[in-house]
């Protein structure tokens, strides 16, 4: 799919390089976060599966990064990268990764459910595109309450197969909601690449609700951030739900156990992104070559991160598991 | 168009009830709206609403486009966030559509969340045949939802009961599916003029009685109170319990009954395979067991798809006659 | 929505008189029909309600004309103009309307489900958009077995609003199949215009995926049938599928008993189009202005159609309901 | 990887088995094709079918965008014309997304044609939880479609009976539901070289007994199995009846045994209340009320949505211990 050239070119020429630093924390810490779910799972640690994010932080960060702490947010199965953008700490995320009572959600989530009210974030899902009517819920709660947040909805491309996506954007221009319908297109629906499973035009798909459509290129940062405050901003002044299509890959498997993938994807395609369109390198390489910063401060930044996550997974493991007890309890708000 | 009877008592329709109870939970608390097809000016198919988008404006009485899916996930969504919509769909058969967003998610967020997330919305929507609707408007799909832990299920028989327990669902923290008869909608009872909250989860005994237990829900109280009246004639005093709710469900009151009367029939107008009656049939041979003369005997819908001819559709739900027979012949009376 | 230049103006030249004449025939028959349907429900001798098909009588015809008897359609709530259309006969139509054992499901359907083999009639749908997977399994099945069919799928714009409608035009167009889905656009879902339920373009919505889109005058046979066939065998050459907006009015209410209609629509409007679009009488004043044929001679076509209808209520009103057995046949196949 | 055991029985994995049932009959009739997500080069996503789509190409063994309310619309049209489509649910929760095509068209198309059309499909999909997926990934949804007059479904409980009920249902003119216990996938067993089909609505006495009845289904057998050893360790002996489809149910096998033994237990994975159980024990309780001991006991899943911690999710399955236990219990041996 050729890229579109919709967007203005974005205007980052406000962004300091404090901010600009934040963000590659973030995705540093997303990075790390996911390395050590893999070193988990596969030291049969962690119970289940999960669904790495590595190669498409840009998009989690970029995106939450022109949000503000109230304002909303909707995950997927793919979703530790967005609960950690918009907010999530990471020993709690482990504690729930690992089903501890200290976990987000009382370990009773798990990696495909974690939600978090205090930093705005609605909730994983594991429905592919289920949480398209939450968000937009959110987003006519938002305007019935008139508190000028926003919500926003991340979902995978394989999310355009399901038919509530399109009910929901509808009602969204409609009404006029303060929705952001952020597409991750990191080419596959799993095992399926998108090609096999998707007709016609993705950015189409929301035009002809009559939605704003932009288009960026997932892996660079500055361009998801820029495009995200504008269409955020538009969406906070009443104009109306946008769908963002970002184009990414996911440099792992569609879960941790998804090891031999030979099958439907080349060794090569796989080398070429995560050698020329890695967005943590895209952005050092920049700010380094904008001579805002150094090299060594990124290897610094990389780094705490470490170290602060090896201390969360530490906890984690140690953390008690959830009293028998709790099994019953939250079926119903008493 | 509320009339008086001979007491002096307030008699309105099972339509003016609920209607009384929205209008009151709309003026009451301002996060209360409505959502729904063809529900603003035409005041939805069966006229229930009529009215109401007058008083409260199209921004709490909203129509919707033809998207059952929708707007239960907008529903689903605005009730995270701080509203209490109520969710009116037509009928109940296009349950079928909203089941992956009230089941996957509305019944299962208190719980994923840790208790953190709560979804206080209300779907309404309608049950019943013999309205020579044919099969796709006649289903009495109540079973579905009442088998989902997270899901409150309420089924009210008069219109005393539809104004209090459509009040007590809309208060209700959790996700509530309310289910109209709309056979019932211009049958009349008494309804105070002062509010009055109906609690989910407490049966009513519409009539006492000591030789047998007739267990009945919705619209199936009046077949059932029809078959006591002919039950009385040949000397047996039937009692008809009304559970109102089919969760929770007051087991100990129907059981008490079973095990005074040692006679139980289950009556409900939903398949009878796999149904409702199943279930509150096995509560009583499990509860009343040591007690009980007879087999408990189950009187649902027959499992059929409901037919459009007047003369096969009659025959597929349970009548004041079929009742009688039934109640006759566990008493041993032929 | 303004009228687009899409289709190139149709080649009628080749269509002889005869064949206009059948099509005004048809056309008169379902008119005819419905009136007497109409006519049948205010003397409260047929069962439930119906949706009348009339002001929309050119779409059935001119899409049925350029089908063959063995390709598929699947029609609505609104179905009896598809069923004639595509060859059912007016005797069991009546019966099944009145719930006969003659009719076309034996009575079981009614008017929202008459479905019949041999004319290639899936079945009308008594679910908003429901039979859209079902014409494009339809097609799937076509293309498999090879055999050059094509199969329609005739839809309310109401049915925009679900989503299943997407997922299946996605499908069709992956997959190349023959499937035609023209969608009706009346104005009206039930009682909301659809420009409150409908955000932006309704061609757009299917262009989405791929799909080829044309627009046409539903009001104007000759419009309706030269496209129709255009897009017909595109489908039947593996071409795919085609999305066909036709733009027409239901000259009465949503369904029978739907009368007083101005709080929806105004007197002004209905007249309007009654006057100035009526689809038969485009045709008829058309061929009179060609000199193909004189005014005498449709009212000849009409006094035959009345008594070949009238002949048919007769018939229905006097034949044998189901016997009760059928109830519970035809559940499953044995 | 068949093996074979001492008595030199070929011994597959259940999962092998149902792979051989669907190959040969996709090999037997050529209208068997299969659609589904990752279902052709992935295998599905528990890799039940690999190597299907080697032997028979993608045109018979389809890859779908991932749309279940799509691909079941289109399973229902392509039976109606001809074919005989398995469509491939992934995960059993995901029949949320298909009850409207199911339960409102397949269900009832038979029956609304009166008897014309014939719907031949198999929707595959799996139940069962324990596997760390958490509360959308392991529900046990087949009371639903247990409930609807039109269907039939398969519980199936081991490789031989896997395979020959997987045969029979492919082969049955109805829609039938299959589901696999996504646990029992490498679950040995012996299954014959030589072809066989087992009639759907057979019960099968998975071990004889005379002291209690345990009427277990799908992977509930094996826990009935388990308990039945440990109560034989204390002199009471269980009988284990699975009754391999729950519609058609074989009410009779279930009657007799419960009579012969005086006392039963009825365990089942799904939800308890409004569940599999309670149909089946009140079956028992009403066919066999004057030969029971004690009241017919329901064993099913905790009333919880599943909780991802593995020391909760374990707790709402049950166990042979919790089986012993109930019918020490019952029987009186405490
Ligand atoms: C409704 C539904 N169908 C199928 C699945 C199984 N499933 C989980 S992830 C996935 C692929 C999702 O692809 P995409 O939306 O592109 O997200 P990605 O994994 O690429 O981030 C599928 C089919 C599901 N979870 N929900
Ligand atoms: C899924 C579903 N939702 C709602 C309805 C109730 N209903 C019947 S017809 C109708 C309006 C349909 O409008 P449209 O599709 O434009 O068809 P028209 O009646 O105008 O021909 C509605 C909402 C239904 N039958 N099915
Ligand atoms: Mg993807
Ligand atoms: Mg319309």
């Amino acid at each position: 799919m050729a890229k579109k050239k919709q967007p203005p070119a974005p205007d980052i020429s406000s962004v300091d390089v404090e901010q600009w630093l934040h963000m590659y924390e973030q995705m540093v810490k997303i990075r790390v976060f996911e390395e050590h779910v893999n070193d988990l799972y596969r030291s049969a640690k962690m119970p289940g599966l999960a669904h790495l994010y590595i190669g498409e932080e840009a998009i989690a960060v970029g995106v939450c990064e022109a949000l503000n702490r109230d304002d909303y947010i909707t995950s997927t199965h793919r979703g530790h990268g967005h609960c950690l953008a918009k907010g999530a700490e990471v020993d709690r995320m482990f504690a729930e990764l690992l089903g501890k009572a200290d976990g987000y959600c009382r370990g009773k989530g798990g990696s495909m459910h974690i939600a978090d009210p205090d930093s705005g974030n609605l909730g994983a899902n594991a429905i592919v595109g289920g949480s398209a009517g939450i968000a937009t819920g959110a987003a006519m709660s938002i305007k019935k309450r008139n508190t000028g947040q926003v919500a926003v909805c991340f979902f995978g491309e394989g999310a355009l197969g399901q038919g509530l996506l399109y009910e929901v954007m509808n009602m969204a221009e409609l009404w006029k909601l303060p929705v952001i319908y952020v597409c991750e297109n990191n080419l596959y629906n799993e095992y399926t690449h998108y090609s096999e499973s998707t007709a016609g035009d993705f950015m189409a798909r929301a035009q002809a609700f009559g939605i704003n459509c932009v288009e960026v290129d997932g892996q660079d940062i500055r361009e998801v951030y820029s495009v995200a405050q504008q269409v955020i901003e538009r969406a906070r002044r009443g104009d109306g739900p946008t769908f963002m299509l970002c184009h990414t890959y996911r440099f792992h498997g569609h879960h941790v156990g998804d090891v031999n993938r030979s099958y439907y994807r080349s060794k090569e395609e796989e080398d070429d992104w995560k050698t020329n369109r890695d967005p943590l390198k895209t952005l050092s390489e920049w700010l380094i070559g904008q001579k805002m910063a150094e090299r060594q401060l990124f290897d610094t930044i990389e780094a705490d991160a470490r170290s602060e996550i090896e201390k969360a997974v530490e906890y984690a493991l140690n953390a008690p598991y959830p009293d028998v007890s709790e099994v019953e309890k939250h079926v119903y708000v008493e | 168009m509320s009339t008086s009877n001979s007491s002096g008592e307030r008699i309105i329709t099972f339509g003016e009830a609920v209607r009384e109870a929205l209008a009151e939970e709309l003026r009451r608390d301002e996060t209360v709206f409505m959502i729904g097809e063809d529900i603003a000016e035409a005041g939805t198919a069966f006229k229930v609403l009529t009215g109401l988008v007058d008083e409260f404006g199209p921004e709490r009485i909203m129509d919707s486009p033809i998207s059952e899916a929708g707007i239960t996930g907008i529903g689903v969504g605005a009730a995270m966030t701080g509203m209490r919509p109520v969710v009116d769909i037509m009928f109940g058969d296009f349950i079928t559509l909203t089941m992956d967003q009230m089941v996957n998610q509305a019944a299962k967020i208190h719980y994923m969340s840790g208790g953190k997330f709560k979804v206080p919305m209300v779907l309404r929507t309608t049950l019943g045949a013999t309205r020579r609707s044919a099969a796709q408007h006649s289903q009495s799909l109540h079973a579905w939802f009442s088998h989902v832990p997270g899901l409150k299920v309420v089924v009210p028989s008069t219109p005393y009961d539809a104004k209090g327990l459509m009040k007590a669902a809309i208060r209700d923290d959790n996700p509530v599916a309310f289910f109209e008869d709309k056979m019932m909608y211009q049958t009349k009872g008494h309804v105070p003029e002062e509010e009055y909250v109906i609690p989910l989860g407490v049966a009513d005994i519409k009539r006492e009685g000591t030789d047998i237990t007739l267990v009945a829900t919705s619209s199936m109280v009046y077949v059932a109170l029809d078959a006591a009246e002919m039950l009385d004639e040949i000397g047996i005093s039937a009692e008809v319990v009304d559970p109102r709710t089919t969760f929770p469900l007051d087991k100990q009151t129907i059981i008490e009954s079973a095990k005074k009367t040692s006679r139980a029939i289950v009556i409900d107008e939903g398949y009878e395979r796999y149904g409702v009656t199943a279930e509150i049939a096995s509560v009583i041979a499990d509860g009343a067991f040591y007690y009980l003369d007879a087999p408990v005997k189950r009187m649902g819908a027959m499992d059929v798809p409901i037919p459009f001819s007047p003369v096969l559709e009659d025959l597929t739900v349970p009548t004041p006659q079929s009742v009688t027979d039934m109640a006759k012949m566990l008493t041993g009376v032929v």
